[in-house]
């Protein structure tokens, strides 16, 4: 039976790391993902799982990578500061193939910034901002039921592809509560048997993991079998929500927090009767190009939002591919989009 | 026939990339027979790290992970406590532990992680061309210290394991040296007691072994032994520096 | 009877096999290996010499060394 | 129903856990809410206040920049978010520890002392719950029965040692506010 | 009107942000006051770290920088190796100082880094919301310890001041407590030293000091006191760690 | 007098810093580009500068950014796995304003990859691979000519925009050897003061440099600032050189080592009758978006060369924004891209 | 004489100073002050009875008090 | 002038000296010029090649892949570079090591036993300068003389203490090479 309960969206992570099987967390403390941590070192003792609070964000990623290793369900979480630390991880871990969760509550930057909600990381999240090429899914949750459906969802990813997940959320709707729905179902916490494991070697030939390739254009080779995962996660894993764009003459654009501001101001203005519509990245790699594309050759215009100085937009515009005007209207720095301010903007836009 | 002296199971056939008279290879044997000799290679996971030895899941013959520079105490760490039955060890040089994964080291040792750590100290970073380490002796001439290392530029030979010496999660530390027959007999005792440790659940242990690296130190292999019993030795005196079972 | 078995292909010429043998028994050969290294060789007199006190083995950093007794 | 509400005082006066039980209160009656935390640049103490947004249609943004209704706690935050509140919004004001008369007009203005009221239950850290009281109380989004269910279940939830009195006292003040 | 005690001149007027009963107001004092008397406002720079004394900027009265979390040590030796002649130290938590940043401080310590290290020891993480510390203690309950840390799964209290006492570049430490008015003055000696020691070039000073953190530890300010007394200072013996200018 | 010596791209990356006057060097080994930390170790005591090799790559770019403090012209170099511990140190470093040159010596990624050359880090260094919305001057040579050149430029930029720079180099260019000119000028090596510099309030307020602004609106405040900062960049410091694009109506877009295959491709095709141009943009960011779109407006098709994936693509791509065909043609891993393939594919294009 | 000055604005009624004064100067007071605390007073009558050691200026975490002869 | 040369053998055999010397005799000569390593896995010893390319023109990839011109100093160098070889290249081989003849046709090899000529010199380690000699006589990019004075300027930059007789023996390497 599906329970209403009121949960903090860092807490709601938590629960659909424990729905989801996870059994290994490893982080280090960061507003605004504190309460997130500490569910973790509250639940995991309990199950019988591992939480550790590691020494640093660096040794938390690996102890993710290791833990991985064994074919367990594991996750770390952070704040943005903390997710620039664990780059080179997450590269390790996209090398090797690892499955893993790594959350990041975004606050306000650069540098120390503050503690606020913001969207600042999209390019770091999105581009790797680690070294090489490689890809994580990255999944943006909008509400704090999503925080839960979402977490739930990246462990399959991870597990499906082995890849890292990242799950993109923002100190506000981390730190906000809100009913949320959820199933108590009985989580099977087995280490599944994977072919790639490291668990020793009885019964079977010694395996490794590594990301080390020096032999003539094996790295190179290697590359274009990632890039085939990459393109099979394109086909199969994009996922957005259309918010009345049927008949919609401007949509705009936006995910997580930035996008329930934009609801707000559809909704507004389609009360004051302007056909204004919304499309909302869940997934953010991969980008939802063909649904923008497609829905760009219909409007008018479109009007990226983001609590940041503008990096969603680039994706938007890679996907328009100057078939419609791409207007702009963000806040960066933790600062919150006035609703208010995206209506002067879209009937700017309108005129 | 009777094999008297002969190639250890848990080593693959394969030829080591190290120079000649390099340590890491007498080191891997040890390993590998104290692995065979506890019967744990089907059990055990060790940890490759970036360095000379980063190519180890070649030569062991045992599931085998490399690590990112400096964090296989972090790796180790994520593995063991999921599969706290398992025998995991990391392999580390100076330039992996004391250096980039000063950190890391520091904070499995005082977890009291039940591990076991095999510390390489070459007094030099072998694997990129022969740079100092923390390690590098004074005086001593690298491709980062072209005139010799100064204390007053770079301080002074690290002694981490003296420093690791003092956190009371640490079961078992011990320097060993692989300079001379007698020395790599002793080196082997001492890994042999960091893996039971390990399989006893008394904790973390480590092994600092001084290891040979006559291209890095621009001396001939055979200069080489020398050079640890007159130079390196009397700097990072051989002994046990922690041994809790033998504490009060 | 003592074998004393360096693998040719394994050595690196490092020669400590060579100083730690108490008995003198291993020398560096003339010839290069694949690898471009002259190996070290057992001079077949002095086999018989070995005492099996398998120093060599232990120092051998290429693990090129076996000692068996036949 | 469209309801946003800002409560604002020192840390340490029950602002956060003032705002949940509404949230959870609303949550309860099958609507919609969002609450939302924010604290000062003080470590602890400083200032305090939480946004609560109700509403029967899905809620857009939690951060609340000018609400319907005011709880105020001290006078720096009295200063800080009165000129915000909508017109002919609800202002309730704890009048043991702010003396100012308000100056805005058009809007409703309701001062109740209600440091001294938990004073005289015993406790002046339930202050937060007579003034939710008197919110519930002028707004009407539940009945002094339910937040009285929701309050204990809540508190029941505490691993706290003195649950019994704790619920005891906490309801006395609910009650207060409701019928002052 | 002569003053007997008042308010430095190396301090800003500013209010500090910190909880009622914080250890860290004291230590800023003590601190403005040793500038003050050593003449040195106008030539040091300090850095504040990430952790509750991060805006030490707004309260001390002389130049001030923030480093990112842990990495004071390597922010203070870029300016006090480019300037030589100006007295740098770093403030840092036992998170910012023991945790993320130990590698940092291990190696400021044994390069001998010419500058002052105050290490407030106050067992959690304040800033964050009380989150335990390296230097958190056995049962001790924090947000991510609800159970009392346990050494089983989370280790020792850290004792990092013993372990870099081990460094050769270390050139003092020493621990203090800001419990009681007498150590209050025997932290003031100790910070003075750390100072004098730099503008004598003798390298590497710490003093790590006790610090209560009523909020963090749920205790009053009165509390918090005693909680020091019998508490930390059993695990933490106050004293003398190292002096290269007493040993021999 | 303009010498001509033969030296190492790395060497000449040293030899730039210390003509530029760079006062101060932290670095950790890595390879491709140990030849420049050693280059520093062995000069800088000679000229009486800092030389410190960091215990890593997170201390080396936070003694950068103390070094910097002082208003001394300082330097870290490392390549793509250190680059990307790096992270959150270049984001204080742009949060602070403070200036620094940044060396990339690409290698191949993701993970430990391998040693050889590659172009992997476009992504990384471009869109900021730590977190917040922050940019870095990145300055691309593709010969060793200009690994002194840019060297020189980036000291200079970072001066003047009080912000970190990045050379984005790669294992190729910095690990070969060829002739340069550079004159020996007398470097002055006084610091500058600065008005923002800490070096003790003698004479003067004290001053703090710090990137948490917890105020209302602050950071928001702060990000703007910095955004204009990044405009005046754009409009000032955009760099590309152009390769016979006058007629050309397909132009291969390639930076670094990778535009130099392409010329050679250029060349050849040309020979061979084919009217093929180039445009290599030397500022990676700010990116020669308008050179591209003029240029995008005139040619039958462009093609980009990268030794990756793909990623500056995207910026060509924003630039074109669909005024013509965009092809790609790339090698990760380090692989090298051959100039016969170049031209099967530009014979493709053209077909 | 001696003249005790604490700063009613930066207390922040942490009692510390109270209780290590060893003539029990200081007490509590009722008031509030702008940031909501309630700051420590010295009690007039007792201020002459201070013996200028400094115990309450040491402890106190706010730099609040200020101890002066006139 | 286009020339593409790769120069293999063991680590150790002076691979690189030879490279980076031909490389800047070339730019001493005016011309332009690339010199580009590269190291087999092994840490030291192993195999060890470099690539240089000198044109009059500028030069686009240091990344030979087929080369005009190849000295070899060991077999498993021949064995993975001889196919590359361009049509009617040179093939240079040091006879002292590789035993092996030639299959590939079209192209003209060298058999020069540069190691024994060395050794005859007095240091085996001279055996990458006779190569050099044989190949530039064979390729006339500059003259003996420049390239002695290239040599000599060369090493004298070196910090060596035994600079005159490294200088000596070099030179007569070259020689023996050259005229060879
Ligand atoms: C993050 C990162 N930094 C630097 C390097 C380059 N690197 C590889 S091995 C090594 C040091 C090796 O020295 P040591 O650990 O002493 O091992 P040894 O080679 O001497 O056995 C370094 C700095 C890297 N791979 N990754
Ligand atoms: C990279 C990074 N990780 C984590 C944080 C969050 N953080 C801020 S302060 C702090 C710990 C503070 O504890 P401590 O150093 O003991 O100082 P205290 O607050 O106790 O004085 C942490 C983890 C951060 N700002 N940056
Ligand atoms: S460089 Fe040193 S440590 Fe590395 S393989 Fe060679 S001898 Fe061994
Ligand atoms: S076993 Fe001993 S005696 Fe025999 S060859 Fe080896 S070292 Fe010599
Ligand atoms: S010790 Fe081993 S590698 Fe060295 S010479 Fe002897 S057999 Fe060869
Ligand atoms: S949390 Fe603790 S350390 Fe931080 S200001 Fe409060 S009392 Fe002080
Ligand atoms: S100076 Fe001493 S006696 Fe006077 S008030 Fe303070 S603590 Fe009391
Ligand atoms: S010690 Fe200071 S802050 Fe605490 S009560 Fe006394 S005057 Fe107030
Ligand atoms: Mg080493
Ligand atoms: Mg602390």
């Amino acid at each position: 039976m599906k329970k209403r309960i009121l949960i903090r969206g860092n807490d709601a992570i938590g629960e659909g790391a424990i729905q989801s099987g996870c059994m290994a967390y490893f982080g280090y403390p960061i507003t605004p993902q504190n309460e997130l941590t500490a569910y973790m070192a509250k639940i995991m003792p309990k199950i019988g799982g591992v939480f550790i609070q590691a020494e640093s964000e660096i040794a938390a990623i690996n102890m993710v990578f290791g833990a991985s290793l064994t074919g367990v369900r594991t996750m770390t979480s952070s704040s943005s500061p903390g997710i620039s630390l664990k780059q080179e991880g997450i590269s390790y871990m996209a090398a090797c193939q690892l499955p893993g969760v790594i959350v990041n509550v975004q606050r306000g930057g650069p540098g120390l910034g503050n503690i606020a909600g913001s969207q600042g990381d999209y390019f770091q999240a999105t581009r790797g901002g680690g070294h090489g090429d490689y890809r994580t899914i990255v999944l943006a949750p909008y509400s704090v039921q999503e925080m839960f459906d979402l977490t739930c969802l990246s462990f399959e990813l991870a597990d499906k592809y082995r890849s890292p997940v990242m799950v993109l959320s923002d100190g506000v709707v981390g730190q906000m509560l809100e009913p949320i729905h959820k199933d108590d179902k009985n989580v099977e916490r087995k280490i599944k048997d994977k072919d790639w494991i490291l668990d020793g070697c009885k019964g079977r030939e010694p395996r490794m993991v590594r990301s080390l390739l020096l032999g003539e254009e094996e790295l190179e080779k290697y590359n274009w079998e990632l890039n085939n995962k990459y393109k099979r996660i394109k086909e199969q894993e994009i996922r957005a929500e259309l918010y009345n764009v049927e008949d919609a003459e401007i949509v705009i654009i936006a995910y997580g927090i930035a996008a329930r501001m934009g609801k707000q101001a559809v909704k507004e203005a389609r009360r004051q009767g302007l056909k204004i519509g919304m499309i909302r990245p869940i997934t953010l790699w991969p980008f939802p190009e063909q649904i923008v594309g497609n829905i760009a050759q219909k409007v008018n215009s479109i009007l990226v939002i983001e609590m940041s100085l503008g990096q969603m937009i680039e994706d938007v515009k890679l996907a328009v591919e100057g078939k419609t005007k791409v207007h702009f209207y963000g806040r960066p720095g933790g600062s919150v989009l006035e609703v208010e301010e995206i209506l002067d903007k879209l009937r700017e836009i309108s005129n | 026939m009777k094999k008297l002296f002969s190639y250890p199971d848990s080593l693959k056939k394969a030829r080591f990339s190290y120079c000649p008279g390099c340590g890491h290879g007498i080191v891997h044997r040890l390993l590998a027979e104290v692995i065979d000799e506890f019967k744990i290679r089907e059990k055990t996971i060790g940890i490759a790290p970036v360095g000379c030895a980063v190519f180890a899941y070649h030569y062991w013959n045992f599931d085998v992970t490399e690590a990112a520079h400096g964090r296989p105490p972090a790796v180790a760490t994520g593995i063991k406590r999921v599969l706290p039955d398992r025998i995991v060890f990391t392999y580390q040089g100076d330039g992996d532990l004391a250096s980039i994964g000063a950190a890391e080291i520091l904070h499995a040792a005082n977890r009291g992680e039940n591990i076991t750590v095999i510390f390489i100290n070459n007094a030099i970073y072998g694997m990129t061309g022969g740079q100092m380490a923390p390690t590098t002796l004074i005086g001593q001439k690298t491709w980062t210290s072209p005139g010799g290392r100064k204390a007053e530029l770079s301080g002074y030979p690290m002694k981490i394991s003296e420093a690791l010496g003092q956190l009371d999660g640490v079961h078992y530390i011990e320097r060993v040296a692989v300079n001379n027959p007698e020395n790599v007999l002793k080196a082997k005792k001492a890994i042999k007691k960091a893996f039971k440790n390990q399989i006893a659940n008394k904790g973390f242990s480590l092994v600092e072994v001084l290891s040979m690296c006559p291209v890095g130190w621009a001396v001939t292999s055979v200069e080489a032994l020398r050079w640890i019993e007159e130079k390196l030795i009397p700097v990072y005196p051989l002994g046990v520096i922690r041994d809790k079972s033998k504490s009060t | 009877m003592i074998k004393i078995n360096i693998d040719q292909e394994r050595c690196k010429g490092c020669r400590l096999c060579v100083i730690v043998c108490p008995k003198d028994i291993i020398i560096m050969s003339e010839h290069l290996n694949s690898a471009g290294y002259h190996p070290a060789i057992k001079i077949e007199e002095k086999e018989k010499d070995c005492i099996a006190c398998g120093k060599c083995y232990q120092m051998c950093p290429e693990v090129a060394i076996e000692i068996n007794k036949e | 129903m469209f309801e946003e509400l800002i409560i604002a005082g020192y840390g340490g006066q029950g602002i956060m856990f003032c705002g949940t039980l509404l949230a959870h209160l609303a949550m309860e009656e099958g609507l919609n809410v969002t609450f939302f935390p924010s604290y000062g640049a003080e470590m602890r103490g400083g200032t305090a206040n939480c946004r609560v947004v109700i509403s029967r249609e899905e809620i857009g943004s939690p951060m609340v920049k000018n609400p319907s209704s005011l709880i105020i706690f001290n006078k720096p935050s009295l200063i800080k978010f009165s000129g915000q509140l909508k017109e002919k919004g609800l202002l309730i004001i704890n009048s043991s520890l702010v003396e100012e008369e308000i100056v805005k007009e058009g809007i409703e203005v309701i001062r109740v002392p209600v440091t001294q009221i938990a004073q005289k239950l015993g406790n002046d850290k339930v202050a937060n719950m007579v003034a939710l009281g008197v919110y519930i109380r002028q707004k009407g989004i539940v009945s002094l029965e339910s937040a009285i269910k929701g309050l204990e279940s809540i508190l029941l939830l505490k691993d706290k040692e003195e649950k019994k009195n704790l619920i005891e006292i906490n309801r006395e003040a609910l009650k207060s506010g409701f019928n002052y």
